[in-house]
């Protein structure tokens, strides 16, 4: 094996090479980079070739095995290569739920065959996945969907509506939770299986939000007929493969806001510097008593997050089990951020109402439908009120 | 001051529930925004509602008014706020209204508030700028001799109705500096006045409001309305009686949201059971209910003591504009959340009342405006 | 029937000639006035002949029947009576529990012997009454008291504890809960008992508080023997008896805290004349501006309660069944005082820590002991939880 | 910094918790209250503290310490904290021990902390008057030369441990008017001065604290703590240190009073289940929970910040300590209410952590008083 820096000085030198200079530095659109799929959008065109090196080189899935179109590297050399990209701002030659959800899920509960079928094109960019779980009726009580799955030889005949399926609009194949035994106890009767969305009766629309238009559709199968080798792990075992992928979610959105907030505390007073703006104050104490004190609240929740999120960190790298303090990310960093970009309307004040232009300029636009689209952060994901339920229950041993 | 409703204003109430049940649903509200009506508002329905003498509720009889006050039309305000009634009652009827009426020449009333009562022109009042935030008295625009008249050149923003109004009053510094408490002066511009553009804004509750800029207007000395330099005390008292007309839409649009939620608790099963069965739920649910009811006597008391001249009058109106925009936002996100997922979405009509309750709050100042108001008027 | 004037002019004669001028606007004791019993306590020495005079004339119960030593009033008679009172500042000839509590429960469920026995002696004060609900484990869940009555030929033989029962060690008689069904369902098997506190068996120790002393008691029975004709209404239904009583004591309770807090309204500002002392600030805006926000929002709390207690009060005048927002009063105006006195200790800073002087005033030490005291108004008489229970079931229609 | 406790604070944490819990149980507590101990602490616990090292630990090797910091003590505060022990370790090693540590002589420290270190002699500070409030800066006793010395005048109020100590380092007046920020001395005034009285004040917490009468006490120049004039400074790093002690400890007491709910809430039964089974009470269980842990991550930063002299260290100790004051009045609120009646008796310890977490709480400032300093030294 070669020493870890060797492997940096090979990964930079084919980073130098390969990576177009064009792309170093830009600004990704709102979805954030490559998603890859039978109809990609390139933010540059240039990204186009860098997802193609990349792959063959097996670097857009660095640390998956090699004989799926991994790079098969390990945990330091994952993390140099990161860090590599970091230092030349290059972004990721691919993102998207392929490399994040099915694919570790297909690594883990998947066939030998579903692994050699899926795991490359994923890897290639050439499908793009989307996830079909909950349902107009099943929403914190995901085990009850509905969505059925019926047996025929060797197909199962899908009928149904997933709701909250993100960019289904553009994606290729969608993995989704069915009903494949309605007699069974609501956990035990559900499969967890790949569909391909070009198939006959897969119709797809978006959902426009409160905030406006949203990568969320709604997602119907009409007798959409599905091999049976396309269920992950075994008929009727979904749950299983759902649980350990709806945890790696949750983290996900705890990591998402809480590295965030991490990072502002150190960039002086963002919230206070919005207000002097508003309130045209340029020194001195803000002179509005009372949106003083709301913008301190909130950076000491900010702080007192961020830190906590750290304490967490710190002693996963001093190698102990997760403290109990991981069991509240997810709700206090979206109750938070919902307090913080309200908090961001009520300091524009009046110039917080605008949903277009004219008279609000676009910071003030975004910021307000910013506001609108968070309001949907306690109920994405698992509820604020389903993630009290599990502190109490598994933190604090509170009885059923 | 009695409390309650009077025959009469019952009477009046159950008109209102039923008409804004069958001629106002929240869909029209959803079709006028989809097909991005002008107007924001059905002038059918607006002469609707001059023809059930609702328009003329606050005027005397001379001007073709009914000669009641802010009790009576809070409780049509409510039945309308129910349903997001998107007609410009406030900013004609009680702002630009209630100003001509208060401040306004004989010639100014007469030709104005007639037609006002009918249904047939529409006024509306510029009294925010972009700096002003919720301060009336913030005035840049100013307003310069010129000849006999004067020249008046600034902008207004968020001037609601403004963008099918027949005329607007607006707020311009005839003295002082920008901050001056006095100096202030209103002056009635028409329409058609050469250099006044008026610009559709759209903001999240999709209700008629305008840029309006003045670049230099002019106006004749008959155009004032009220005292010259006295606008800032003609404002307040205007801007008072608003926000209690203000307050009562809110209090009718948090009821309203809150009771749909109430139903959706009821019918929403999620682990076998109605989630409204949840105890977690049903205390937050409470406390709702708690807010709505307190608010509910503010806005009666506040609308009375303005009726009646009450000396405590703006105190009144502050706590009921403080407790209205609390409660509003309360029970409109707490309606968000409880919906869950359907909540997001635009298909649904609850996000359009988390929406209004934004609006509304920040409209005339939000809670924490008003408690320092209530805590100056109380002398600390 | 003479007319309400002529009624006026007689009880003003009456008044004038035996009410003693001596405790015209008297300061009354902790517990307000006479509460009579086997060993009174007279505030002022006049107060006895007062009492003594106004029993004579029916005038300490003036609504209840004179067979029973009431007064036989007529409401608005008895109305004219209290303002008569009022306008002399005269305080009440007697007041309790007797008066409040029983007396009325016994003119509705009791038997003929027992008004005959009882009433008289409540309207002369000569009898002292306490009440045993609660027990140390059934608070909330009153029903499901455990203090057992076990028949003995005429007799219950009662054994268990009630606490909570104020003033049980100034009391003669105590009207009680007692299981007498143990095998029945909970609401089923009880049984309202009126025990004679001097009976062999009974003991009673105070109950000293977080906030000091309290007029609060435990009171343990031990074999304590109860003739079957002390029960009220049938054997097995005493819960319909309490049910009716503690309506009665919920609605009491809100009364104090809703008119005392009415009255603030129109008295200015007390909470900022107490923040001006402390600040050291005479007039102009108050200088912290967080503890004057605070201040302003109690205010408006205050303030917004009391006019919604007036609106249930207007339209009980106006005829009209109480409507939804009387079942916010116990709840409200409890959170609130609890809000308020701590907001009053918050505005002390350091001079609200005192539990005895020195170095503390007496009005600090009041204020100290009011914050304590008050944490448990949303405890008594019906705790928060149990009133919004309440709320969410009866008015709001929410499922169980 | 790292937010983990060294294998070496594991160990203190440890000791100290078993130390607690078996020496030092609340009924310790009620036992010095009842029988009203003028001292209010054991000065027997207190040795035996000494001889474990914890009055040593923030202070050098010199004076007897073991050289370690806020990070080290913070584990010991906490453990007491959770049992209430009354011993003044923030008033003697904190507040009068930092003070001498940072600004006192040579000869003050190797007089004064060798044996405070050693649990001989108890030293206080006196930086309270009866109108500062929370400000550090206003003092209006009199320090006046007198000969080679000076001569103090003034009152200092709520001395912890005052009534106890050899020994009370004040503030005072060298310069300057009652609220100006500089001419702050501080004096090291032993307790057999003539003209100081020293008399015991009784606050909810049943803690040692004094009022200390200065009626014309002479000192010498040697007395004076730090540079004449500069003790506003001294006196805000000492405050701040004795600061992060004082969220430690209220941190042990929340926890402790939080963990003592949850069992009544699994064990006290009513409506035939456990109260803890109620998913209103679960939730609230949940949210002092999550407090409780934001607040921890708070305390072990500020520690750590000030150990390491970190330019941050004064917002971190703002934020520790309007968390833990809002955390610990949220937590000692919720636990009363959800112990119910019985968590109304003197009888019960609950109340004591109530009792507590108010004089915690408006020690060195409120939350609000915390928030605005953030926000100051946040330069808005």
């Amino acid at each position: 094996m070669p020493s870890i820096e060797t492997f940096r000085s090979e990964i930079s030198a084919w980073l130098d090479e390969n990576a177009p200079q064009t792309i170093a530095g830009i600004q990704l659109g709102e979805s954030g980079g490559n998603w890859g799929g039978r109809h990609p959008r390139w933010d540059h065109p240039d990204m186009k070739p860098w997802l193609e090196r990349a792959a063959a080189r097996g670097l857009t899935a660095p640390s998956w095995p090699r004989e799926y179109g991994g790079g098969g590297l390990d945990p330091e050399e994952a993390k140099v290569f990161t860090q590599e990209l970091a230092r030349r701002r290059l972004p990721l030659p691919l993102t998207g739920f392929g490399l994040a959800m099915i694919g570790p899920t297909l690594l883990r509960f998947g066939s030998e065959a579903q692994k050699r079928e899926h795991l490359p094109k994923i890897c290639r960019g050439e499908i793009r996945w989307c996830q079909g779980y909950s349902e107009p009726d099943s929403g914190s009580d995901l085990a009850s969907l509905q969505t059925k799955a019926e047996r025929d030889g060797e197909f199962f005949v899908v009928t149904g509506t997933k709701v909250w399926t993100s960019y289904a609009d553009q994606s290729d194949w969608i993995f989704a939770l069915v009903r494949s035994d309605p007699n069974a106890k609501k956990q035990e009767g559900i499969t967890f299986l790949l569909i391909d969305m070009a198939s006959p009766g897969v119709s797809v629309s978006p959902i426009p939000l409160i905030s406006g238009a949203s990568p969320f559709c709604e997602t119907r199968f009409d007798h959409v007929r599905v091999p049976i080798a396309n269920a992950v792990h075994h008929i009727h075992a979904g749950w299983t493969v759902a649980k350990a992928l709806l945890g790696h979610e949750r983290n996900m959105i705890a990591d998402v806001f809480g590295v965030s907030e991490r990072k502002k505390g150190s960039r002086g007073s963002p919230l206070a510097g919005l207000a002097r703006g508003y309130l045209g104050s340029d020194a001195g104490l803000l002179p509005d008593a009372a949106l003083r004190e709301q913008i301190a609240q909130c950076e000491l929740d900010e702080r007192a997050f961020g830190l906590t999120v750290q304490r967490s960190r710190d002693a996963a790298k001093a190698g102990h089990q997760p403290g109990p303090e991981s069991s509240l990310f997810k709700v206090y960093a979206t109750e938070l951020n919902k307090r913080r970009t309200e908090l961001m309307v009520k300091i524009a004040g009046p110039a917080g109402l605008g949903w277009e232009g004219p008279g609000f300029d676009e910071e003030e636009i975004t910021r307000t439908r910013g506001w609108l689209r968070a309001r949907g952060n306690s109920i994405e994901g698992g509820t604020s009120e389903v993630q009290l339920n599990i502190i109490a229950k598994r933190v604090l041993g509170l009885p059923d | 001051m009695q409390l309650i409703l009077t025959e009469d204003q019952e009477l009046l109430a159950k008109t209102a529930a039923d008409f804004a049940a069958e001629r106002s649903p929240v869909s029209r509200m959803r079709q006028l925004r989809d097909r991005k009506d002008p107007d924001g508002f059905s002038r059918a329905l607006w002469k609707e509602m001059a023809e059930l003498g609702w328009l003329g509720i606050p005027f005397p009889e001379s001007v073709g008014g009914a000669g009641m006050g802010l009790a009576e039309l809070a409780v049509v305000l409510e039945a309308l706020g129910r349903k997001l009634a998107p007609e410009p009652v406030l900013p004609c009827v009680l702002l630009a209204g209630q100003a001509l009426l208060l401040g306004g020449s004989d010639a100014q009333k007469s030709r104005w508030l007639p037609p006002l009562v009918a249904g047939e022109k529409l006024i509306a009042l510029g009294f925010q700028e972009p700096r002003s935030r919720y301060d009336l008295r913030r005035v840049a625009t100013k307003a310069e001799r010129a000849g006999e008249g004067w020249r008046l050149a600034g902008e207004k923003i968020q001037v609601e109705a403004g963008a099918s109004a027949d005329a607007i009053i607006v707020s311009a510094r005839t003295a002082g500096a920008e901050r001056d408490a006095a100096g202030i002066t209103l002056f009635l511009v028409p329409r058609d006045a050469k250099g006044l553009e008026i610009v559709r804004q759209h903001r999240i509750d999709s209700r008629n409001a305008a840029l309006v800029k003045l670049a230099g207007v002019t106006v004749t000395a008959a155009d004032v309305v009220g005292t010259l330099g006295a606008g800032g005390d003609l404002l307040e008292s205007v801007v008072d009686r608003a926000t209690v007309g203000l307050c009562a839409e809110m209090l009718g649009s948090m009821s309203e949201a809150f009771e749909r939620t109430l139903d959706y608790m009821k019918q929403r099963i999620q682990f076998g059971v109605p989630i409204g069965s949840f105890q977690a739920l049903k205390h937050r649910a409470a406390a709702c209910f708690i807010e709505i009811e307190l608010a509910r006597s503010t806005v009666m008391a506040a609308a009375r003591a303005v009726d009646a001249g009450d000396a405590e009058a703006a105190k009144l109106v502050s706590l009921a504009k403080a407790r209205c925009s609390d409660a509003g936002v309360l029970v409109g996100n707490e309606s968000v959340q409880l919906h869950g997922g359907i909540g997001m979405t635009d298909e649904h009509e609850i996000g359009f009342y988390l929406k209004r309750a934004r609006v509304a709050e920040m409209t005339f100042g939000d809670a924490a405006f008003h408690r320092d108001r209530w805590a100056r008027l109380s002398g600390y």
